[in-house]
C-alpha cells in the first residue's frame, strides 16, 4: 500500500503522458500536467517554508554559534513573507479602484517592490558577478596543458576569447577578406559552427538517450529511489 | 453602508468624453467637391453629364466582383477543432489597381443544425483577411460538427460582393492518431524495446559487460575519505525541481551516497533550493539509511530548504562550504551559472569535487574545476551503474542500442545525401527528404520541400 | 602582531575614510548627495466612498453624476468601446491639480471637456484615499515637473550598494558582512518566490479554477473562467502533500510525489527524444559532397564531413558496452577532444557575459551610488 | 620569483580582475565597433520596415541577464520608436515583467510625443506556458493574452486592430537569456510558420547554440554585450551625430558670460525662458544630448547667449545636424550617439581589459605550469 500505489500511479501518470503525444485530442492534456506541476510546486513551499522555520528556530534556541544570523533570516522571511501577501501598500488597479485587492503584488513603489529591488537584486547580482573572479581563478589555475586534451580546450578558449572582443579585429584585421577564414573571428566562427556544433549535438542526443531510459525505469518501477529503493 | 460603482472600462482613443462615434474607417471621395463641379453646367448638360460618367463610373460604383471556389478541408493531426478554408481571389482583387477595388474579404459562419436554419456570423472581416489572402484556418471549432461558410469580397467603402459558398457543410474530424508521428512512435518504441531487451537478460542472469565510468569508483573514494577526515559531505542535487529528469537522477545516485553514508558512520548535508526536492531527498536518505540498517540515525535535518532563488541559494552554499570544510561535495543534478561559483569554492577549501550534469553550457566549468566530472549521458548511466542492480545495468545497454539506431539513421541519411547531392538524383532527394522530414520528424513538413524544384 | 591579521580593518577604514571625505566633497561641493534618486508621480488613484462617480483613467478626469452621463456602446466596425456621452447631464469634473470637483467646461481647441475655474461644487465627495502612481526618474531629471526626491529609494540604494560591498568581501574571506547579506538573502528570496508562487500559480490557476467568482471580484476582475471540479484533484494532491507536516503518515506525500515524477517520466521520455534525438539527427544528415551551380565548393564539403565525423567520435565516447581499446579507444578519444574544443569554446563565450555581470555592478557602485560617472 | 607565483594567493588574482573591470568603467574609454553582417542584418530589418509596421518583442530574461541584455532591449526600442513602428510586449519569463516596464518607460519619457499607450504601443505582460505559449500565440494571440498588463481586453485597444495571431507581426524580436527562449521562438514559431521573421537577442551562454539558426531561421541576432555594442553603433552612425562642437560651444560663452550677478545656473534659466522650453531640454542641449535644435530655440538662446545665431547653427552642424532646404528639427531630437544611449559600448572597454586578462593568466598558468615540471615537482 504504501509503496505499490505510488508506483502504480507514477505508471499511469506517465503513460498517459506519452499516450497523449501521439493523441490529438489529448494533446492538452501534457500542457494541463505542466500546470497541476506548478501549483503542486508552489503549494509545496509551505514545506519549504516550515524546513526553514525549523532549521532557524532551533538554531536560535540551541544558542549555536551564529544564531543571530538565523535571527536576521527568520526575520527577513516573516517581513517579506507578509507584506508580500498581503500586498501592504499596493495600490488597487486603477480601472477597479473599490477593490483593494486588485493591484500587481509588485507595484513600483509598494514596500514587496523595495525588497526585491535594494535587497534581492543587488545581492543576487554581486553573487552572479562573483563569477567574473571565478573564471579569472579557474583559467589561472585549471587551463593547463597537462594533456592534449587540456591543450585543446585551452588552445579553443584562447582563441575564442581573442576572436570575440576588439583584440580579435586588432590582431587579424590586416589578413585580406579571401582568406577569412584565418582571421581570429573567422576561426571562431568555424569552432563555432563545426566543432561545437558536432559536440553539443552528440552531448544532446547522449543526453535524450539517458532521460528516456531514467524515464522507462521509473515508469516500469525499476528505479524508485525517489521512494527509498529499497525495504 | 451600501457601496455601489459603475466602473467605465471601455476603452478607445483619447478625449474619449467628447462622445460620438468614430469616423468611418477609410476615407472616402470628396463628394461634395463633385456635387459642387456638376452643379456648374446648365441643366442639360448635367444630365447628359451624369449619365455619361455613370456609364463610365459603373464598374468602379459597382460591388467588387466575388471571389470564387471556396474549398473547405479538414486540418489533419488535430482534436476536431479546425478547419482550413482556402478560395481563389475576387477577380477584382489586383495589386496593380490604383485605388484598390478590394479591401479583403469577410468570411461568415454558421452551424448546421437539423432544427433551425443555418444562422451566418461574421467570423473574420477585412482587416483579419486582406487583399491577395486566399487562406485561413479556422480554430476553436466543435468536433464532429457540420458547419457551413460564406465569403465575400468587400471594398473600401463596405459594399460587399455576392458571396462564395461552400456546398455542403464540413464537418472537422477528430484524428485519434497524429500520422505525422508515426515514425516517431516506431523509434521511441524501438529505443524503448531494446532497453526492455536488455532489462529482461540481466533478470535473466546474462552477464553484462559495461565498461568503466570514470569518476564513479570516485564516489566510494569521497565517502571514504570524508570518514577518515571526520568531515561533512555536500551534496547538491542541482538548482531544478522534481519536474527535471536531472534532479531525479542525482537524487538516485544520493541513495547510493546516503547508503555509504550510512555504513561508514559519516555526515552528509543536503540543502535545497526546491520544497518537492527536500521531500523528495528526505524520502531517499530515510530509506537508504534504512537498507543500510541504520535508521536510528538517519534524522529528517540532513536535507532542508533553502530558496528557490538561484543565487540566494549559492550564497548559503558558498557560505557554508567555507564555513564547515567539507571533505567532499557532489553536484549531481541540473545546473546553471552557479556550477563555477560552486566549483571554485569547493576547490579553495581543498574538498573532493565529483560533478555531473547534463547541462552542456555548464560542462566546461566542471570539467576544468572538478576532480571528477560524469559529462551528459554518462551523468544518467552513473545512476545506473551506482545501484549494483543488474536490471539498471541493462538500461545502459539499450542506451547503446540508440546510439547504434541514430548512428545508423545518420549514416545511411549522410550517403544518400551525397548521392542525391553528387548524382543530382531527384529520386534520392526525395528519399533523404522522407528521411529527414518524414521519419525524423513529428510536424507537417514544409511545403517547399516537398517539391524539391527550387 | 601579524600582519595578515591587520590588513583587513586597516583596508577597511581607509576605505571609509576615502567613502566619507567622497560624500562630503560630493554633497558640498558638487551638491550631488551619492545615491540620490528620485521618483516622477504620473497620477492618482483617487478611491471614493460615494455613488454615482465614475473615473476615466486616461482623461484623469472623475465624473460625476456619470450613471447618466455616460453609457459605453461595442462598435462593432472598429471593434472598440466607444463612450457615448450626454455631456448635459454631467454635474461635476474632478480637477486633479486643484483636487476639488468643479463644473464642467469646454475646451475651445480640443473640444475635451476640462475643470472651469469657477469655484467648487460643495456637496461633491472626496476621495477617502489617494494613490500616488509613480515611477523611476534619472538624476538628470531632477527639477522637472512631477519629479521629486526620493527619501525610500535613496535609502534602498545605500542599502544595495553596502550589500554588495559586503557579497564582494567574500572575495577576500568569509566574514560576518558576508554572512548577514547570506542570511538576510536567504530569508528574504525564499518569502519572496513564495509570494510570487502564491499570487500566480496558486491563486489563478488553483483558487482560480475552484472558485472563479470568488477571484474575479476580489483579486483579478478579469478572470472569466467556468469553475473546472477536476481541480480537486490538485486541491486533494496538494493536502496529501502537506500531510508531511504532521507527525504520523507522512508516507501519505509519497501519492503526489509520485504522480509529479511519473508525469515529469513521461513527459520528458518523449519530450526529449523527440527535440533533442530525432531533431538533432535529422540537423547531422548533410551531404558529404556540396554542389553548387555545377561547380564542387570544397569548404562546405570539409565542413560538413568534419560535423558528422565528430558526432560520431563523440557517440562512440559515450558507448557503454565496449571499453575504449584499439579502434574503439582511438575513436573515443578524438571525441574527447572535439568535446574539449567544444567545451573550450563555451567557456571562452562565458566569460563574456560575466565580465558584464561585474561591470554591471560597478557601474551601478561607482555611478548610481557615488556619482561618479555619468 | 616563480616560487611566489606558485604561491599566489588568488586574491591577487580577484584583485588583478576587478582592476581590469574597475578601470575602464571608471575612465570609460570608448572603443570603435563595427556591425558584423549578423547584427547589420537586424538593423536593416527594423531600418527597412515601413513606418508603422508591427513590432513584438518578447523579453524572456530576468533580473540576472539584465546587464546583458537590457541594453539591446534598449537599443531596439529605440531604433524601432525611431522608425516609428508600432510595438507589441509580451514576456513569457514571471520574473520579466519589469524589463518590459523598462523599454515602455524610453518610450513614455524620450517618445513622448509620439507613443501613446494601446495607440502604437503595447504591453501584454506575462504569457505563462513557455513553449505551449509560443505555439498557442502562433495561431491566435488572445488565447494566450486575453488582455494586457492592464488587465483590459486585448481586443479593445487600437493597436490591435488586425491582430489576430503572432503571423500578423511584421517582426519578431526574440530576447532571451534561457528556457524558454530564442531556441523555442526558432523551433515553435519561426521553422514552421514561414511568415513569421524573427530577429534575436542572446545572452553570451546561450549564443553558441543558436548560431546554426542564423540565417535560415533567424534574419538576425545580438550575439552577448558584443552584439548589443555593434548595434548601438548602427544606431549611432544612422541617427546620432558627434555631438561636441555644440556643447562646447554653449559652455564656452557660458564660461564667458558667467560672473558674480549671472551666474551659470541663471543663465540657463534665462535660456529656457526666452526659448519657451523646460529647463530639463536646456540641460540635454548642454550636455551634447540633443545637438540637433530647432531654429527657433537656436535664435533664443542666441539672445541670451549675445552671440550670433549663426555661431550657434554652424556648430550644431559641425555636429552633423543639416539644416539645408529649410529642414527644421523637432524639439527633443535626441542624439543617439551620446554616451548616454551606449550602454553596450560601454561595457566593451572593460570587456577587452577582462579578456586579455584572461589571457595574460592562462599564459602565466602554463608558464609556471611548465617551469614546475622540468624542475621535477609535477610528472
Amino acid at each position: 500500500m504504501k509503496r505499490t500505489i505510488p508506483i502504480i500511479i507514477a505508471a499511469v501518470a506517465g503513460l498517459v503522458m506519452v499516450v497523449a503525444f501521439f493523441v490529438p485530442p489529448l494533446i492538452d492534456w501534457r500542457e494541463t500536467a505542466e500546470e497541476w506541476f506548478n501549483i503542486l510546486a508552489a503549494v509545496a513551499m509551505i514545506l519549504g517554508g516550515a524546513s526553514i522555520l525549523a532549521m532557524h528556530l532551533r538554531r536560535i534556541s540551541d544558542q549555536k554559534r551564529g544564531w543571530g544570523f538565523s535571527l536576521v533570516t527568520l526575520i527577513a522571511f516573516a517581513i517579506t513573507l507578509s507584506v508580500g501577501l498581503f500586498k501592504v501598500g499596493v495600490p488597487p488597479m486603477a480601472e477597479y479602484p473599490d477593490r483593494p485587492w486588485t493591484g500587481e503584488y509588485i507595484t513600483h513603489g509598494a514596500p514587496l517592490w523595495w525588497i526585491f529591488q535594494y535587497l534581492i537584486v543587488p545581492i543576487t547580482a554581486t553573487m552572479f558577478s562573483l563569477l567574473a573572479f571565478f573564471v579569472a581563478s579557474a583559467a589561472f589555475r585549471a587551463f593547463r596543458a597537462k594533456n592534449a586534451e587540456a591543450v585543446l580546450l585551452l588552445g579553443t578558449a584562447f582563441i575564442v576569447l581573442l576572436g570575440r572582443s576588439y583584440a580579435g579585429t586588432l590582431l587579424t584585421g590586416w589578413v585580406p577578406e579571401s582568406y577569412a577564414a584565418l582571421t581570429l573571428p573567422g576561426m571562431t566562427d568555424t569552432i563555432m559552427g563545426v566543432f561545437n556544433t558536432a559536440g553539443q549535438r552528440a552531448i544532446m542526443i547522449g543526453i535524450a538517450l539517458g532521460i528516456a531510459s531514467t524515464s522507462l525505469k521509473i515508469l516500469l518501477g525499476i528505479d524508485r529511489s525517489y521512494l527509498g529503493n529499497r525495504h | 453602508m451600501v457601496k455601489r460603482w459603475k466602473s467605465v472600462t471601455a476603452a478607445g482613443g483619447r478625449g474619449r468624453l467628447t462622445g460620438g462615434r468614430g469616423e468611418p474607417a477609410m476615407g472616402s471621395w470628396g463628394t461634395p467637391g463633385l456635387v459642387a463641379w456638376v452643379q456648374g453646367f446648365p441643366v442639360v448638360g448635367q444630365l447628359v453629364l451624369l449619365v455619361v460618367l455613370g456609364v463610365m463610373a459603373q464598374p468602379l460604383w459597382g460591388a467588387p466582383a466575388s471571389p470564387r471556389g471556396l474549398r473547405a478541408r479538414d486540418v489533419r493531426n488535430d482534436a476536431g477543432r479546425a478547419l482550413t478554408l482556402d478560395w481563389q481571389l475576387s477577380p477584382d482583387d489586383d495589386v496593380r489597381l490604383d485605388p484598390p477595388r478590394v479591401a479583403g474579404y469577410r468570411l461568415y459562419r454558421a452551424e448546421v443544425t437539423p432544427e433551425e436554419r443555418p444562422r451566418f456570423e461574421r467570423i473574420r472581416d477585412e482587416q483579419d483577411l486582406p487583399p491577395q489572402v486566399d487562406e485561413v484556418v479556422d480554430e476553436g471549432l466543435t468536433p464532429h460538427q457540420p458547419y457551413l461558410y460564406r465569403l465575400v469580397a468587400v471594398d473600401a467603402e463596405g459594399r460587399e460582393s455576392a458571396a462564395a459558398e461552400l456546398d455542403q457543410p464540413v464537418r472537422p474530424e477528430v484524428w485519434y492518431f497524429d500520422r505525422n508521428k508515426r515514425w516517431f512512435l516506431a523509434i521511441t518504441l524501438l529505443i524503448s524495446a531494446g532497453i526492455l531487451f536488455f532489462i529482461r537478460q540481466a533478470r535473466r542472469g546474462v552477464e553484462l559487460k559495461i565498461r568503466k565510468i570514470a569518476g564513479l569508483e570516485a564516489v566510494d573514494e569521497a565517502v571514504g575519505r570524508a570518514t577518515e577526515m571526520g568531515r561533512s559531505m555536500l551534496f547538491v542535487p542541482g538548482i531544478q525541481d522534481m519536474n527535471n529528469i536531472q534532479t531525479v537522477a542525482g537524487i538516485t545516485v544520493l541513495a547510493r551516497i546516503g547508503r555509504l553514508t550510512a555504513e561508514y558512520d559519516a555526515r552528509i548535508e543536503v540543502p535545497t533550493s526546491r520544497s518537492l526536492v527536500m521531500t523528495t531527498a528526505r524520502e531517499t536518505l530515510e530509506s537508504s539509511y534504512l537498507a543500510a540498517g541504520r535508521p536510528d540515525a538517519y534524522h529528517e535535518d540532513m536535507s532542508y530548504y533553502i530558496t528557490d532563488e538561484q543565487f540566494g541559494y549559492v550564497a548559503y552554499l558558498t557560505g557554508y562550504m567555507v564555513r564547515e570544510k567539507p571533505a567532499a561535495c557532489f553536484f549531481l543534478g541540473a545546473f546553471f551559472a552557479e556550477s563555477l561559483i560552486l566549483a571554485e569554492t569547493g576547490n579553495s577549501i581543498g574538498a573532493i569535487q565529483i560533478a555531473g550534469t547534463a547541462e552542456p553550457a555548464q560542462l566546461p566549468f566542471f570539467v576544468a574545476a572538478c576532480d571528477y566530472t560524469l559529462i551528459g549521458e554518462e551523468f544518467f548511466a552513473a545512476s545506473a551503474y551506482l545501484s549494483g542492480e543488474p536490471e539498471q545495468l541493462g538500461t545502459l545497454k539499450g542506451q547503446d542500442v540508440g546510439k547504434l539506431l541514430g548512428g545508423l539513421l545518420i549514416a545511411v541519411g549522410c550517403l544518400l545525401f551525397t548521392y542525391a547531392h553528387g548524382a543530382d538524383s531527384p529520386a534520392a532527394q526525395r528519399a533523404v527528404n522522407y528521411l529527414r522530414f518524414q521519419v525524423l520528424g513529428t510536424e507537417d513538413i514544409p511545403e517547399e520541400i516537398l517539391e524539391p524544384g527550387e | 602582531m601579524n600582519r595578515a591579521k591587520l590588513a583587513p580593518p586597516l583596508i577597511g577604514g581607509l576605505l571609509l575614510v576615502v567613502l566619507g571625505s567622497w560624500i562630503l566633497v560630493s554633497t558640498l561641493v558638487r551638491h550631488r548627495f551619492p545615491g540620490a534618486q528620485y521618483r516622477q508621480q504620473i497620477g492618482t488613484i483617487d478611491v471614493f466612498d460615494a455613488e454615482g462617480v465614475s473615473w476615466s483613467e486616461e482623461d484623469q478626469l472623475w465624473v460625476l453624476e456619470v450613471d447618466a452621463a455616460i453609457t459605453s456602446v461595442w462598435d462593432a466596425e472598429r471593434r472598440q468601446w466607444v463612450l457615448e456621452v450626454d455631456e448635459a447631464a454631467i454635474a461635476a469634473v474632478w480637477d486633479a491639480e486643484r483636487r476639488q470637483w468643479v463644473p464642467p467646461q469646454r475646451d475651445p481647441e480640443t473640444g475635451t471637456l476640462v475643470p472651469s475655474e469657477e469655484p467648487a461644487v460643495r456637496e461633491a465627495p472626496l476621495p477617502d484615499r489617494v494613490w500616488q502612481r509613480q515611477r523611476g526618474a534619472a538624476a538628470a531629471q531632477a527639477g522637472e515637473p512631477d519629479v521629486h526626491f526620493c527619501w525610500s529609494q535613496t535609502v534602498g540604494v545605500w542599502i544595495a550598494a553596502l550589500l554588495t560591498l559586503c557579497v564582494f568581501s567574500f572575495l577576500y574571506q568569509d566574514n560576518p558582512f558576508y554572512k548577514l547579506a547570506e542570511s538576510l538573502v536567504v530569508g528574504v528570496s525564499a518569502a519572496y518566490l513564495m509570494v510570487v508562487g502564491f499570487w500566480t500559480m496558486v491563486v489563478p490557476n488553483l483558487i482560480g479554477k475552484l472558485w472563479p467568482d470568488f477571484v474575479a471580484r476580489h483579486v483579478i476582475p478579469e478572470h472569466r473562467e467556468p469553475a473546472q471540479a477536476i481541480y480537486y484533484v490538485v486541491l486533494v494532491l496538494s493536502l496529501m502533500l502537506l500531510w508531511r507536516l504532521s507527525p504520523r503518515g507522512g508516507w501519505i506525500a509519497r501519492w503526489p510525489l509520485a504522480f509529479v515524477i511519473g508525469i515529469t517520466a513521461g513527459f520528458r521520455l518523449i519530450a526529449h527524444l523527440e527535440a533533442d534525438f530525432a531533431i538533432q539527427i535529422q540537423a547531422t544528415i548533410l551531404p558529404l559532397i556540396v554542389r553548387e551551380n555545377g561547380t564542387y565548393n570544397l569548404w562546405f564539403a570539409l565542413r560538413n564531413t568534419a560535423i558528422v565525423f565528430s558526432v560520431f567520435a563523440c557517440l562512440t565516447y559515450f558507448f557503454f558496452s565496449i571499453e575504449h581499446t584499439g579502434l574503439v579507444g582511438r575513436m573515443a578519444r578524438l571525441g574527447i577532444g572535439v568535446l574539449m574544443i567544444t567545451f573550450g569554446a563555451g567557456f571562452a563565450y562565458t566569460v563574456m557575459g560575466r565580465i558584464t555581470l561585474l561591470t554591471q555592478r560597478l557601474e551601478f557602485l561607482l555611478g548610481d551610488w557615488l556619482r561618479l560617472i555619468g | 620569483m616563480i616560487d611566489a607565483l606558485i604561491q599566489l594567493d588568488r586574491r591577487w588574482i580577484f584583485l588583478a580582475m576587478f582592476l581590469a573591470v574597475a578601470i575602464p568603467v571608471l575612465l570609460q574609454p570608448e572603443l570603435p565597433e563595427q556591425p558584423t553582417p549578423i547584427v547589420q542584418s537586424v538593423f536593416d530589418r527594423i531600418e527597412n520596415l515601413p513606418s508603422g509596421s508591427r513590432v513584438l518583442m518578447a523579453l524572456d530574461y530576468d533580473p540576472a541577464s539584465r546587464p546583458e541584455l537590457g541594453p539591446m532591449t534598449r537599443a531596439l526600442t529605440r531604433h524601432s520608436a525611431l522608425r516609428g513602428h508600432r510595438l507589441f510586449y509580451i514576456t513569457l519569463w514571471p520574473t520579466g515583467v519589469p524589463m518590459i516596464d523598462e523599454a515602455t518607460d524610453i518610450l513614455e519619457t524620450e517618445f513622448a510625443d509620439q507613443y501613446h499607450y494601446g495607440e502604437n504601443y503595447l504591453n501584454l505582460g506575462y504569457g505563462a506556458g513557455q513553449e505551449a505559449a509560443i505555439k498557442l500565440i502562433c495561431t491566435d494571440l488572445t488565447k494566450l493574452f486575453p488582455a494586457d498588463s492592464r488587465g483590459r481586453p486585448f481586443a479593445l485597444w487600437e493597436i490591435a486592430r488586425g491582430v489576430n495571431s503572432l503571423q500578423d507581426m511584421d517582426l519578431t524580436i526574440s530576447i532571451g537569456a534561457g528556457y524558454p527562449g530564442t531556441k523555442e521562438w526558432v523551433q515553435y514559431a519561426a521553422t514552421p510558420y514561414p511568415a513569421i521573421d524573427l530577429v534575436a537577442g542572446v545572452t553570451g551562454v546561450s549564443a553558441p547554440p543558436q548560431y546554426p539558426y542564423y540565417p535560415q531561421q533567424l534574419i538576425g541576432m545580438l550575439p552577448a554585450i558584443k552584439g548589443a555594442a555593434e548595434y548601438e553603433a548602427a544606431l549611432a552612425a544612422r541617427y546620432g551625430t558627434a555631438g561636441e562642437a555644440l556643447p562646447a560651444l554653449l559652455d564656452e560663452r557660458l564660461a564667458e558670460l558667467s560672473g558674480p550677478q549671472r551666474t551659470r545656473e541663471s543663465i540657463t534659466v534665462e535660456m529656457a525662458e526666452a526659448a519657451g522650453i523646460e529647463m530639463a531640454q536646456v540641460r540635454r542641449v548642454l550636455d551634447g544630448r540633443i545637438n540637433c535644435l530647432p531654429r527657433a530655440e537656436i535664435k533664443a538662446f542666441a539672445r541670451v547667449l549675445e552671440i550670433e545665431a549663426e555661431a550657434i547653427l554652424n556648430a550644431a552642424i559641425q555636429d552633423g545636424a543639416d539644416y539645408s532646404e529649410d529642414r527644421d528639427y523637432p524639439s527633443n531630437y535626441l542624439n543617439y550617439a551620446h554616451s548616454d544611449y551606449q550602454d553596450a559600448l560601454k561595457r566593451m572597454a572593460p570587456q577587452l581589459s577582462a579578456h586579455l586578462l584572461m589571457l595574460v593568466l592562462i599564459v602565466l598558468g602554463n608558464v609556471i605550469f611548465f617551469l614546475q615540471r622540468r624542475r621535477g615537482v609535477l610528472p
